[in-house]
């Protein structure tokens, strides 16, 4: 039992997979912190059950939560794991075909008893029936040897200790892939110490023994190193996609100076942006939960009249319920930033599982020409910039801006090198504060260059003024039927919006020897794929060209430019092809498409097969 | 009165230039009318003030008043008034709605404004019909009622607005008629003083589509309809005062003479609704009187207070909120 | 004053303009029966005020019926009108200038008050400042001349007398035009005979006095004919879209043999359908007038999966609501028809003008990949067999379907040559009735050719199953969160809907010489202006072919072909290009497009212009 | 007890096959196994029965009762059942609802299927939290209440669910509890027999989110804080029915001896709702007690009923629609 010889890996994908019960979501993400203080570059994908807590044991039950580590720079959670740890046979069931023949297989060698395997549908255990012959199999009793290692601590129920096996299978995972257990203890102390002191124990003894057990087990022959990854220089953070995204909206508040005003409804996956908000009180946020998506939108309306940066939060079955809202805020030119996380759907779908499927929606869902900027962010922390980037838009042309994001960013994690508060732009608007025209004030007097109209929030004296729903006359917005009035305000509208591409970077293009004859098009949460997969075919020594949109609407001014300079134009969605619609109608160019609709987000090694394919291709 | 700038203000001063669109003979003028009247005694500053609304006849009335304004969408105004509401304390905020707006396709947002005590004030001019698409029944069309929609009569048991708002725990409830200029400035007043929610429901006769459903009220000549209630008095009604309102112990109420044992005075600021329930039961059909006034009036602490209450709390707690330190937050590493 | 000389005329457009109060719907109405009886081709178009009466005698308090009428078969209500009859000073400031100079003007001269003039906005009468010197001007002083015919009529108020004026005025021009004035006097009888016979006698005397006034007076100096059109044979009847779309929908219950039901919630301009279906209790319609449209639509899913033809109706800002629900629809995969009389937008818009603008919400305006079919309806009377399509469409696929009709054509009329019930389509469905696969009922099993699933309503021993929002398992109909299945589910609810391009017909092109270059396709109301313009500039000498989509999805399945045999395709319509992002998305065909959106129907002679600028250019 | 087509159905032949997803310890699982015993005795054939139902944990409800069923979307179960309970007289439908669902997003729907009086069944599983998207404040929550919505405590006054079906006219309003078997069944028995809109709210415990939120009647070993309603009874409680409500003359209800006079007798089928109102206030933290069982049960004229009678009527008056004659109606001509 010496020291165990050390082997380099340049990365590793690692999934936990248990119970809803057995606290997988907290040690994969304290596997992650572990490997971001470290210095790894990191990636992770939790994979939460169903929506309702399925009874132990079971299939629906299961939550997994993978982690992609690396000494490089990393795109994606990874398609494949390496190592699986599996607490009990249903994990084993749901997770085992993802696995690679030859890849290590952790498992709870207590969980296989009679009652779990046939919850699972195993007749057999699979641990004795010589299935898992193609894997490296390491059948550890973590039960057993977690509830032992805690004996002497006092005040622990029995299934409690049984509870902490997940930090035995950490400690176990630490020693394995070299990293210091340190920040976990640190983490445990803050959560429990302080409340339930035996409870701190009880873990953090079970993290030690699995720490050690690694050390002295015969099982184990070697350890792992990953070296950490040559990073942008700076401090870091780790941080989910909803996180990121309501801490945008926090500096958006800060940097327009306007009070931030959340109208929200609870819903699967962009609750949490919602839960994240109600804690920044201090910001002077306010957040309220309204009765329905609908009142939610309705709210954030009603104080963006009052001069606030108003914000709409929801997943697309919620989201679809604010259109006639969105269209009123059209019609009224106030900005509002509706932020939609997206899920796989029609309906309500698989609430917990990632989809592009909202884009011609938000384009289009409303009645009548409403045209409306569309943002998307393409990562975890890039919500951050999306986010400053939709309130900025809203609040400089006065218009409700959609931002997608996605169950997959939402949750998902990456480092994020955190900004320097300086680098932020500034959002100040300009309030309207005397008549534009004479001594009158025309609510829809444009500005010549943004066509907004001027915002003149109640509280200001001489300019009360009445806006509404319908069609409004040119500069005075007073009610108007004329035909050519309502003709003139479509195409202003649509030209405020369209004028926005003046505003917005160049779409850029990755195609490093600039020798691409395709083109791969993505947009929002597949960049990490899109990326990985076209950094792939490099690799293999064929040219390709990526190129990543972050704004939908409208697109960059040379977007069709990019698209045409390509003799191929493929564009990955996990949707049927919605983003394809689009830039065939507006450019003519013979895209083609790359969809899958799976729930789960686009694994790069099949894409990269895709690309390549099409590459060769004549 | 003067506004809180120091104006003197006056009914015209609360007019705009906009043409007043609704059919002559149109309840909605007497109520604009009275409104415009109303407001300078509020003291507040045009500039202060927002009427906000849905879409129907009534929800035209944002543009007629010299405030700031907004004409929404149908059923929504109080969801809108809520963010307005709860994000600028500062203003004097108003939601005007019809029998249809607020209580069809807008219910939902009514009854939870109504409960959490949001601080504005809602007004239901209720004709018992839809007027701006043009004639077909309402929530509180009678049953039975021939409509455009409804050849044969209507087939829904209407909603008692009153009954309604204190089944859904408000804290402000009360009842005026488009012609009676006096009786609903002094619920206006009472509401305008209110802090939190506040529901008026206001009988207002269409003439194209509904003439005279509330005639029995709106031309009382003699008085002997309407049932006027004031906090702290006797509930007495009649030509000569002579009738009164009494409760029996099955918790309903009945009529009786005013000399009579046990006449009910009216307390609307009782914490405990079951009263105010039993008298919006009162009606016409049922005891040949109707109630306006103020059905109930008590304190509750309101939702934009307490919101405010919190933001100040957090801030003391924890400082300011200072952006850099939120974005450092967590843990965080260094890479060089 | 012997009989006037008689000029042959093929075609007269007609408006009558007043206001709200002063019947102008019902003269134009009248007007049309004695057009139609007497078997001239007709077109009509009624322009009603902004929603709220407005005060008598001002600008938005003016109505306006346009008739047109000719001795061949015609497409349009027309551009503009021949004869302009103004009830005051109002409806003469608001529709003059689309009376050509040299038109026939005829205005109650009474009616030009001092306050009248001010209320319309006129420093002085325009009948005494030269202003109209360019029309022909008849000033009749319609109100006294009325007034004066009824002095003898007992029982009637003196205002009652002044409202008959616009009998008066009928009268005078059907005089003009050689109309018999019996159906008016039949109409009126029925109307007035039995419930108030001093009114029935007020208006046959001043229809009469106003006929007798147009034979006497030296104002005119002829009258004028328009010969019966050559229509093809059968039995008549005058119907508005809205009417026939009523109709439509009782057909398809009494074609199917299943109940019909409607969730409504009034909106302009789809509440007559509501109002229509109510009146045929006999025929077992259920309208339910519902709190909003959700519920509206909620309820009709509910008699859907009970086994009701189901029915939802509204216009733009209500259809927008339902999104969500037809989502659901979707998912269940059960029959609804969302009738979206369109109307102009965003928001509240002009809601008693019609547009195109909602073709791309009702394609995608639900969250995530929810396909559905569309069907539009191309004239009035075209509302009856598009109707009886999107139920066919509807209970075959079980699938939701949009079907799309506008304002202009709810209101607007034509005559309707009456289908032999024999031609109309069975539309039968299959109930489930026992187990499709085993003792198994598999709720999900789909029909091999069609793709539909089989539908087992409540009440059917043995088939008792659960259906839900969530995704579900191919086949089975279980709650499935497997990317595979869900991948092929989308692709399935997909093909399904795709695959209706096989049961419906092909795109037909009229393209009578066959030597066209250039293409203009259209879709939905535009059939009449568009079919018009290209009739038009084919007079010139010009080839051109016109094609109008009934199917928006799928489309027709040699809609591609169509395309591309031609050098040019011209897309009108009245919104900012929908359909033409469709078209060049999927086809990839440099289509232009043509839009207007006015508030009013496209004018054909700017459209001919327009095609033949594209026919000459190169 | 045998279905209408002879069989004999037991709790047994209402199980499906699928696995019943809610948390260990669930309130839930009471309430489906009373449910499943109960069905066969309303003696209805499974395929006769429908269960519909919104989102939530409740909402999962129709999954586990082998009869139709539909699992719809968020709040709008009431507007679905009502579109099929009009269309199909012939079924029994019955709505599965939470307090989120019913009250939150779904509360328009509700209080207008209400005063409709649909026939079908509205059980609302109340465990005062959304348990689907993992424990946030519901319009049930107390004021206040910490959740990971409102980290410093709600700020709406919560409805009381009885209080808001009494004002939105209910005909029919229950209560039960989630372990008390017999006493839901007792209820639900009720709500079977009553033709119209019957309203029930259960107590559910939910144990993941809100635990022992209602533990003062769930677990009332004692019979101390159960106050029974029973129609035509004294209402009386505590451990030895030492207890009894009586009403003051404000219109409130105070708790008295049982001994004392003046004590309350339940009437459920008065057709004034004040009394049932005012009951409707008394709660756990005002008067010590909780009424369960069924507060109001009265007949009206029901929606369906009253729609089939119009289509009967109109086909007597104008003869069964015959289509042909319908197109040709109206002023028709010939062309040849
Ligand atoms: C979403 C939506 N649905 C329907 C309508 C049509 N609509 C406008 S007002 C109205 C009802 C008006 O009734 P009420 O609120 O009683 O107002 P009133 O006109 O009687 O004053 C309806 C159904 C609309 N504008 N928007
Ligand atoms: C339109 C829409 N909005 C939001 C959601 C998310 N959602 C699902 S269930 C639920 C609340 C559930 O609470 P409740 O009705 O009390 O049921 P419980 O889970 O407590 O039984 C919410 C907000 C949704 N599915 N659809
Ligand atoms: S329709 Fe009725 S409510 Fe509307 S403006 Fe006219 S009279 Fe007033
Ligand atoms: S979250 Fe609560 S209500 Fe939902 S299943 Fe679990 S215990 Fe039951
Ligand atoms: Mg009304
Ligand atoms: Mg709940």
């Amino acid at each position: 039992m010496g020291i165990k010889p050390v082997e380099q890996l340049s990365q590793v994908i690692v999934r936990f997979a248990g119970d809803s019960g057995d606290g997988m979501q907290l040690t994969g993400s304290q596997f992650t912190s572990e490997a971001a203080l470290l210095g790894n570059d990191i990636s992770t994908l939790p994979d939460f059950p169903a929506e309702i807590r399925a009874p132990a044991g079971s299939l629906p039950g299961v939550s997994g939560f993978q982690l992609h580590f690396a000494d490089h720079d990393i795109l994606t959670p990874g398609d494949a794991p390496n190592v699986l740890v599996a607490m009990n046979p249903a994990a084993l069931k749901t997770n085992l075909a993802d696995l690679p023949k030859g890849g290590t297989l952790i498992v709870d060698a207590d969980a296989f008893t009679d009652r779990n395997l046939q919850k699972a549908g195993y007749a057999q255990s699979p641990l004795e029936d010589g299935s898992l012959d193609e894997y490296q199999l390491h059948p550890v009793p973590l039960t057993t040897l977690t509830v032992g290692a805690l004996k002497d601590v006092e005040g622990v129920t029995p299934r409690e200790a049984e509870r902490s096996k997940n930090m035995f299978s950490l400690g176990l995972m630490s020693w394995l892939y070299g990293r210091s257990i340190d920040p976990t203890i640190a983490f445990l102390e803050e959560k429990f110490a302080a409340k339930r002191p035996e409870i701190y124990q009880a873990n953090v003894k079970a993290l030690q023994a699995g720490y050690a057990f690694g050390e002295t087990t015969e099982s184990f022959a070697v350890t792992y190193e990953v070296k950490p990854a040559k990073l942008t220089p700076g401090r870091y953070r780790n941080i989910t996609g909803n996180q990121a995204l309501s801490l945008g909206l926090v500096a958006s508040s800060r940097l327009s100076g306007l009070p931030l005003f959340l109208g929200a409804y609870p819903i699967t996956p962009a609750s949490s942006i919602l839960e994240e908000l109600a804690d920044y009180k201090e910001f002077g946020v306010r957040t309220f939960q309204a009765e329905d998506e609908i009142a939610a939108a309705g709210a954030a309306v009603g104080a963006a009249f009052g001069g606030a940066l108003a914000i709409t939060t929801s997943a697309g079955p919620g989201v679809v319920l604010k259109a006639e809202t969105v269209g009123l805020a059209i019609m009224l030119e106030l900005p509002l930033v509706i932020c939609d996380i997206q899920r796989a759907g029609p309906s309500t779908g698989m609430p917990t599982k990632p989809e592009q499927g909202d884009l011609l929606m938000v384009l289009y869902g409303r009645n009548s020409e409403s045209p409306v900027p569309v943002v998307a962010a393409r990562s975890p922390s890039d919500c951050f910039d999306a986010a400053i980037e939709a309130c900025r838009i809203a609040l400089k042309y006065r218009t409700p801006v959609y931002l997608l994001s996605d169950a997959y960013l939402a949750n998902g994690s990456e480092p994020w090198l955190l900004p320097e508060l300086e680098t932020l732009p500034d959002l100040t608007p300009t309030f309207a504060t005397e008549p534009n025209a004479g001594d009158e004030f025309l609510p829809y007097l444009r500005d010549e260059q943004t066509l907004a109209r001027p915002w003149a929030v109640p509280g200001t004296p001489g300019l009360e003024h009445r806006i509404g729903g319908l069609e409004k006359a040119d500069r005075t917005g007073n009610i108007s039927y004329d035909p050519d009035n309502h003709d003139l305000m479509t195409r202003l509208r649509a030209q405020k919006v369209a004028g926005i591409a003046s505003d917005i970077p160049e779409l850029e293009v990755d195609d490093p020897d600039g020798d691409a004859k395709v083109l791969v098009l993505g947009w929002g949460g597949t960049y990490g794929p899109v990326a990985a997969a076209a950094r792939r075919v490099r690799e293999r020594g064929k040219p390709v060209a990526h190129a990543h949109l972050r704004h939908l609407n409208p697109l960059p001014r040379n977007t069709g430019d990019v698209l045409r300079r390509y003799e191929k134009v493929l564009v990955p969605e996990m949707n049927l092809g919605q983003l394809l619609q689009l830039v065939r109608a507006q450019f003519l160019v013979d895209a083609a498409g790359y969809n899958q609709v799976r729930g789960v987000p686009l694994r790069a090694a099949e894409l990269a097969d895709a690309i390549e394919a099409l590459v060769d291709s004549e | 009165m003067s506004d809180d700038n120091g104006h003197t203000l006056t009914a015209k001063d609360f007019r705009t230039d906009q043409e007043v669109r609704w059919c002559p003979g149109c309840g909605d003028y007497a109520i604009l009318a009275a409104m415009q009247s109303f407001m300078p005694e509020l003291g507040i500053a045009r500039e202060n003030t927002v009427f906000v609304s849905g879409i129907g006849c009534a929800a035209r009335f944002p543009y007629y008043m010299n405030t700031y304004g907004m004409h929404s969408i149908h059923g929504r105004a109080p969801a809108i008034a809520t963010g307005l509401a709860t994000t600028r304390p500062d203003l004097s905020v108003w939601v005007v709605t019809g029998d249809g707006d607020a209580l069809s396709i807008g219910g939902n947002h009514l009854i939870h404004a109504l409960r959490r005590n949001i601080n504005f004030k809602i007004l239901l001019f209720n004709n018992r019909i839809y007027g701006l698409t043009k004639g077909q029944y309402s929530p509180t069309s009678e049953l039975g009622k021939v409509t455009k929609s409804t050849p044969m009569g209507s087939l829904d048991w209407p909603f008692n607005p009153i009954s309604l708002a204190i089944g859904a725990e408000a804290t402000f409830v009360g009842r005026a008629i488009d012609t009676d200029k006096k009786g609903m400035t002094e619920v206006l007043r009472a509401a305008a003083e209110h802090r939190g929610s506040a529901f008026v429901e206001i009988f207002q006769n269409c003439p194209i589509f509904n003439d005279d459903a509330f005639e029995f009220v709106r031309d009382d000549k003699e008085g002997v309809n309407r049932i006027a209630l004031h906090h702290g008095e006797p509930i007495t009604w009649g030509a000569d005062g002579e009738k009164a309102l009494r409760q029996l112990p099955d918790g309903t109420i009945e009529v009786c003479a005013a000399s009579e044992d046990g006449v009910l005075v009216h307390d609307s600021s009782h914490t405990e609704p079951s009263l105010a329930f039993a008298l919006s039961r009162v009606t016409q059909g049922t005891h040949g009187g109707t109630p306006v006034g103020v059905f109930r009036n008590v304190e509750r602490a309101v939702y934009d207070d307490l919101m405010a209450e919190q933001l100040r709390v957090a801030e003391k707690k924890r400082g300011k909120g200072d952006l850099a330190k939120l974005l450092h937050s967590g843990e965080t590493w260094v890479v060089s």
